[in-house]
């Protein structure tokens, strides 16, 4: 067996099976003595299978890369993560230079509107989030839910820091369904159940080629940047290998891979995704994620999903 | 009015021929019994004359109305035929008491239940299962589980009886005085009896006529004086010496 | 000796049921050394907790009521008629079951969703978020429990007994509510019991309908707080979990209560010819409504499935937008194909053999010990199915890397998980059938000199076999496509169907074409897997 | 050595007692008859000897040596006692053609295959089923089933055979048959026969000693003679009248 005395080495993570297919090639060639074992999953999966390994005493995952930004910064605060510094920290965009050191942005997933243009037309489309909550759209629109999916959790977050509950009991009335992952999202509008919603950019992007019916609008109230972030949780015994691995996706090849899944890299001077805008141009109106909400955010959470939900199963 | 007649009644079971080409009368009122060796075919005339099984051909009537008959699609179902049978495997239902077995035909009849009450205590009496009414059946010993059987088929002083070896299991004694009490109760009601046994001696004393079978086939359907005088041929003789 | 097997399966059981949920119990209830009463207070009074609870009852009751209203008329159609293709009907009305109800749930909300559900151009009513809709999605699944439950009681009862009804005056109805009903009551009993629990613990139906019409369950709180993808959201999760449990505990007692009244055997040593009642002027209505209901139940949630495995875009209904494209994607461009579907056949085959003999083993134990013990050996075995997958597929986790076993990462962590979860199906129904029939069939086989084993292999598992069938395939199907436990479980190289079903269906490329195409391959491969059982075996063995 | 031995033995269900201390000793070889009216007792018994009941208290012992005695917290399984038995209710294997169901035993002593069929073409033949080998249980009447059971209790040639009512349902020329055959089978292998029935006749035609039973107990237990020229009892004399 080729993988015989190789050190194995188990990265957690919830990129899309095709993005890792895509960097496994260059992965072996630059880790000849790594048996590199991927356990691919939603992040919420990844996050209750590395919390119940850590409550075992015994973690198994050498790396963590997931949306559930939130999730590391509590990692984080209850000391389970290594502080290091990717050597391409330099080369980060300020707002991603994390001086904790604990987790850094692997790429930037950013939250948009799309709409089918078999059912709506270009000048009736809305053009912000806030229109979704126009009763115009009464029936029309749709979501991911924060309880599924970490991103949609994210938009909730930005969405209700913005325009406060209000907007909620709007969307509500305007019988808003906030149901699964982005994907799910994405069939809604594609079958015409709800032909509007708000998705990740890379879902649509996916699709640029195949299905011109989804129309993508880039928010006037900003689109909501989302954080794929990398963690790597403490292990005894020697890490070098570990963090060599890690640093290898903030490199070329790791951040091509990613824009090549049409995510945005957090590093500076790096061509956005085909079909995509620089991330400096969206980031003129972007949800303003700074340290200071984000700790608000992090301790509010459990709060404003527990009203959500009040909110939603009336 | 309750004769049951049989007119070319034939049955097979996918060409295995069980029956063939029956014809006989028993006339109201009258107690006849189904003689012949095992796998003569008894049991299988017996549950084409309560409808559990269908004739293959010919024409069943009870009462006079015909009330089956394949070539005519014509078919009366068991519960309209107001019978009452005792099984040769007993049926007796494991869910319900001695009691419920027995009192089950009388609900049936939408009975009061004063009267189910005193009418399953009297058979049960009869029976000689006073006391053991509270008792689930699997507690019961063989020969007192086909006496409940007994019990359930005689309640309902049904129009039409029919036995199916219902005192297999019961010692000289017993056997004796059941007998006697179906033949009492049969005569007393006037109840068209037709009873299955491998025992000629319980034949020969109860019946009004006897009916000996050979495979499918009738030998002889007659008194018990007419047959111990007349057998028809050697078997019938050799059967019932 | 005997003794000592028994406890030796015992103590099994309670690794493998219980020890998982105390482990996971007990790590989640300090905090600090501290017992934390606060995480208690927040997942049980919680009004939200509260109101799950509540719909919980609600849906759940009235699912098992209708499965029952479905089951019993077809389950007499099946056994007690000369119905005609009853072999046919048998299958269509047995394979609901093998649709993951995730699936099952996804065709409902495309035939039926109040937008542009396919159906509404029919009846513009129909709207598949609401509560009737809720209910009416998780009967057309759960029936199935009933009505396999029944079906091998109903085969297996002495026919004199319902013959001695009918001699004694009573029509068909009473017959078949004073005798048959009552004499198939066990297996009644434990058929609406599993239809219950599998409604309460089910996630799929659930969370893609409940949570749309803004009905929230039990399991949808539960994975609400597990979701929260932090330590204390996991922890409200587990915690939150023990209420089901507490659900389970109080169905089993009134299980208790009710059907102690109702053993016996069923299947003597005396034996009588079955005779089938004639449908004959309404053989026609029955065909017609036997051909709707299956067109209800099975062909328009299939249709539905393969509408979204052919449709190149999901809701483009222009005819060029149908072909082949999803299935040459899975068949020939997704390398884990066949390793998900060659791992999923031998785990499935793996746990339904080892539960129906874990059940039997079970069954059989139950003869020897007390009523008490035997009670709590239910409770056991139910445990694992009445938690929801996550719960208990994290409770595995935690159970084996503490203790050092070495199987975190493996198959057998995934067999593990699917023979706990579903050995209660094989229990309940093995047991059924063991305690119907008549111990002097077994008593004949001591007195001509046969041992245990003998007597297992040539008495019980002969005289069993509907049940052991049952039992089987109640096991088979559900583990083959199992999605929740699996995607937790899994790791390189031990993809399932089910995980693979997921991430088609999550970050799939066509969205949900690619997991409909391995729905229904799933499907068509327990239909001919099913088939050539029953060809192959003259029609002894498959449903 | 196949003698049956019963020291003090009872037997209650939960405080219902059925058995009242029994004490006697059935002979290698001989042939035994318990005869009594229904529920007295001789299923349980029978039941107790084979093992598939075990005595509340008192020992059996079985060619000299203790099989069951709870004070000695001792019991052989059945299956070790080489026993054959007839049961009250048959206890045909309904999944079983006739051919297999009393090929069973046999197989279970890994009899070879051609010596299988041999035997148990013999017994069919004997209980007159030859021909109906391959037929299932539910086909065939009930005298037919209860001489499947008998057959399949004969096959083995046991050391000890235990028979409850095995001819109650055969008519009584094959019902004589039977008991010739039996008898002879018994004799000619020396079997320890125990024989429960409720029929006198067949029990004082039959057996070496006739045990009488009433209400778990033994009223006597002698040979037919002796019994007829000196029963104990008014029961015993009226009961055997
Ligand atoms: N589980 C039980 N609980 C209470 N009583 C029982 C139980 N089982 C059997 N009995 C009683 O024990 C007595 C003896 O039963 P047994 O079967 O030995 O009778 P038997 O002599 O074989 O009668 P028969 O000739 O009618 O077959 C009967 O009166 C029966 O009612
Ligand atoms: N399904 C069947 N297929 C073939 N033969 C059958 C079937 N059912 C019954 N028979 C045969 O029909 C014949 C008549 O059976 P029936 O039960 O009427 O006999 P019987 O006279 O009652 O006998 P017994 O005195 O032994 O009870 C038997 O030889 C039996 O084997
Ligand atoms: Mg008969
Ligand atoms: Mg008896």
């Amino acid at each position: 067996n080729k993988d015989d005395g190789k050190k194995e080495i188990w990265i957690y993570t919830s990129l899309y099976k095709d993005t890792i297919a895509d960097m496994n090639p260059k992965l072996e060639k630059a880790f000849p003595h790594l048996k590199i074992n991927w356990y691919q999953a939603g992040s919420e999966e990844i996050a209750a299978k590395v919390n119940t390994e850590l409550i075992a005493g015994a973690p198994k995952a050498d790396i963590l890369i997931s949306s559930e930004r939130f999730w590391y910064q509590e990692l984080s605060d209850s000391g389970k993560l290594v502080s290091w510094r990717p050597s391409q920290f330099e080369n980060f965009a300020p707002e991603y230079q994390n001086q904790l050191g604990t987790f850094h942005v692997v790429s930037v997933p950013i939250m948009v509107l799309v709409y089918n243009s078999d059912v709506i037309k270009a000048e009736d489309a809305p053009k912000s989030f806030k229109d979704m909550a126009n009763p115009k759209y009464k029936g029309l629109v749709n979501g991911g839910s924060p309880l599924a999916s970490g991103t949609a959790f994210t938009t909730v977050l930005a969405l209700q820091h913005k325009y406060g509950w209000e907007f909620f009991h709007d969307l509500k009335k305007n019988n808003f369904l906030f149901d699964g992952g982005n994907s799910a999202v994405i069939k809604r509008i594609q079958t015409k159940e709800r032909p509007i919603g708000f998705v990740l950019l890379e879902n649509v992007l996916r699709f640029q080629n195949e299905d011109q019916r989804l129309k993508t609008v880039y928010p006037e109230d900003g689109v909501v940047t989302q954080f794929n972030t990398m963690g790597i949780p403490k292990r005894s015994g020697d890490m070098s290998d570990t963090l060599k691995l890690a640093d290898w996706f903030f490199g070329q090849d790791g951040q091509e891979a990613m824009t090549r899944s049409y995510m945005h890299s957090p590093l500076k001077n790096f061509s956005p995704p085909v079909g995509a805008p620089p991330l400096s141009e969206l980031k003129v109106r972007a949800f303003p994620w700074t340290e200071d909400l984000i700790k608000e955010l992090t301790e509010k959470r459990f709060e404003i999903k527990e009203t959500y939900v009040e909110i939603m199963f009336k | 009015m309750s004769s049951v007649e049989f007119k070319n009644v034939t049955k097979d079971y996918q060409g295995n021929v069980i029956l063939k080409n029956l014809s006989f009368k028993i006339n109201d009122g009258e107690f006849v019994s189904f003689l012949g060796p095992s796998g003569c075919g008894k049991t299988t005339s017996l549950r084409i004359v309560a409808g559990l099984e269908k004739n293959s051909g010919g024409e069943v009537s009870l009462g006079g109305e015909i009330i089956s008959s394949p070539e005519k699609s014509l078919f009366v179902p068991t519960r309209e035929r107001n019978l009452g049978m005792v099984f040769q495997s007993y049926a007796i239902w494991p869910h319900m008491n001695i009691f419920e077995n027995v009192a089950f035909p009388l609900r049936m009849k939408k009975t009061s239940e004063a009267e189910i009450k005193k009418s399953v205590e009297d058979v049960l009496q009869m029976v000689e299962l006073g006391g053991l009414s509270e008792r689930m059946p699997s507690t019961l010993s063989g020969g007192q589980q086909q006496r409940v059987a007994l019990a359930r088929g005689l309640v309902a002083r049904p129009k039409v009886l029919l036995l199916d070896e219902p005192l297999s299991n019961l010692d000289a004694k017993l056997r004796e005085k059941m007998r006697k009490d179906i033949r009492q109760i049969q005569q007393h009601f006037k109840i068209t009896c037709i009873y299955v046994t491998h025992d000629q001696v319980e034949a020969f004393s109860m019946s009004d006529r006897i009916m000996i079978m050979e495979k499918g086939n009738i030998l002889q359907f007659a008194t018990p004086s007419e047959i111990r005088a007349n057998p028809v041929n050697d078997f019938v003789k050799d059967f019932i010496s | 000796m005997k003794k000592l097997g028994l406890y030796a399966l015992l103590v099994f059981l309670f690794f493998l049921c219980v020890y998982p949920f105390i482990f996971l119990g007990h790590s989640f209830s300090f905090e600090n050394g501290q017992f934390d009463f606060a995480i208690y207070k927040r997942a049980f009074t919680n009004p939200m907790t509260i109101r799950s609870f509540i719909n919980t009852m609600v849906v759940c009751g009235s699912t098992v009521f209708i499965s029952t209203l479905i089951s019993l008329p077809l389950a007499w159609l099946l056994t007690r008629t000369n119905l005609a293709f009853k072999g046919f009907w048998r299958t269509v009305f047995c394979l609901p079951y093998a649709i993951p109800p995730f699936i099952g749930a996804i065709a409902w909300i495309y035939l039926a969703n109040p937008s542009n559900g396919l159906l509404r151009p029919i009846l513009p009513w129909i709207n598949v978020y609401s509560r009737p809709g809720l209910i009416l999605v998780m009967s057309a699944f759960f029936y199935t429990f009933v009505l396999i439950n029944l079906l091998s009681a109903l085969e297996k009862i002495d026919p004199s007994l319902e013959e001695a009804a009918r001699i004694s005056g009573a029509n068909s109805w009473q017959v078949f509510f004073k005798v048959t009903l009552p004499l198939v009551m066990p297996s009644l009993i434990s058929g609406m019991l599993l239809a219950f629990l599998s409604a309460i613990a089910n996630f799929g139906i659930a969370a893609l309908i409940g949570n749309a019409a803004g009905i929230s369950m039990l399991t949808t709180q539960i994975f609400i707080f597990q979701k929260m993808a932090s330590y204390t959201g996991l922890k409200l999760s587990g915690i939150l979990s023990l209420g089901l449990l507490l659900i389970a505990a109080i169905v089993f007692y009134l299980d208790h209560v009710i059907s102690k009244r109702f053993r016996f055997s069923l299947v003597t040593g005396k034996v009588a010819r079955p005779s089938l009642i004639e449908l004959n002027k309404s053989k026609f209505p029955v065909q017609v409504i036997l051909s709707l209901l299956a067109i209800i139940i099975f062909v328009l949630p299939i249709g539905a499935i393969l509408i979204a495995a052919l449709s190149k875009l999901q809701g483009d209904r222009s005819l060029s937008n149908f072909g082949f494209q999803n299935f040459h994607t899975i068949f020939f461009k997704t390398d884990e194909t066949y390793r998900a579907v060659w791992n999923s056949v031998l785990l499935a085959i793996s746990a339904a053999f080892a539960c129906s003999l874990i059940g039997y083993g079970l069954s059989q134990a139950g003869k020897k010990l007390s009523l008490p013990v035997n009670k709590v050996k239910e409770a056991f075995v139910a445990i694992p199915y009445a938690v929801p997958g996550t719960v208990l597929a994290l409770s595995l986790i935690l159970t084996t890397l503490s203790l050092r076993l070495p199987l975190y990462n493996t198959l057998g962590i995934i067999l593990l998980a699917y023979v706990a979860k579903f050995l209660n199906f094989s229990y309940r129904i093995i047991n059924d059938g063991v305690t119907q029939v008549d111990q002097t069939l077994i008593d004949a086989a001591q007195v001509a000199g046969a041992n245990s084993w003998q007597i297992f292999t040539k008495i019980w598992i002969p005289i069993l076999r509907p049940f052991l069938i049952a039992s089987f395939f109640l096991v088979f199907m559900p583990a083959f496509s199992e999605l929740t436990m699996s995607v937790l479980l899994t790791g390189p190289g031990n993809e399932t169907i089910g995980t693979l079903i997921f991430q088609l269906q999550e970050y799939g490329d066509a969205s949900g074409g690619g997991a409909a195409v391995l729905a229904f391959c799933v499907l068509v491969l327990i239909i001919v897997l099913n088939g050539t059982l029953k060809i192959a075996t003259k029609g002894k063995y498959g449903l």
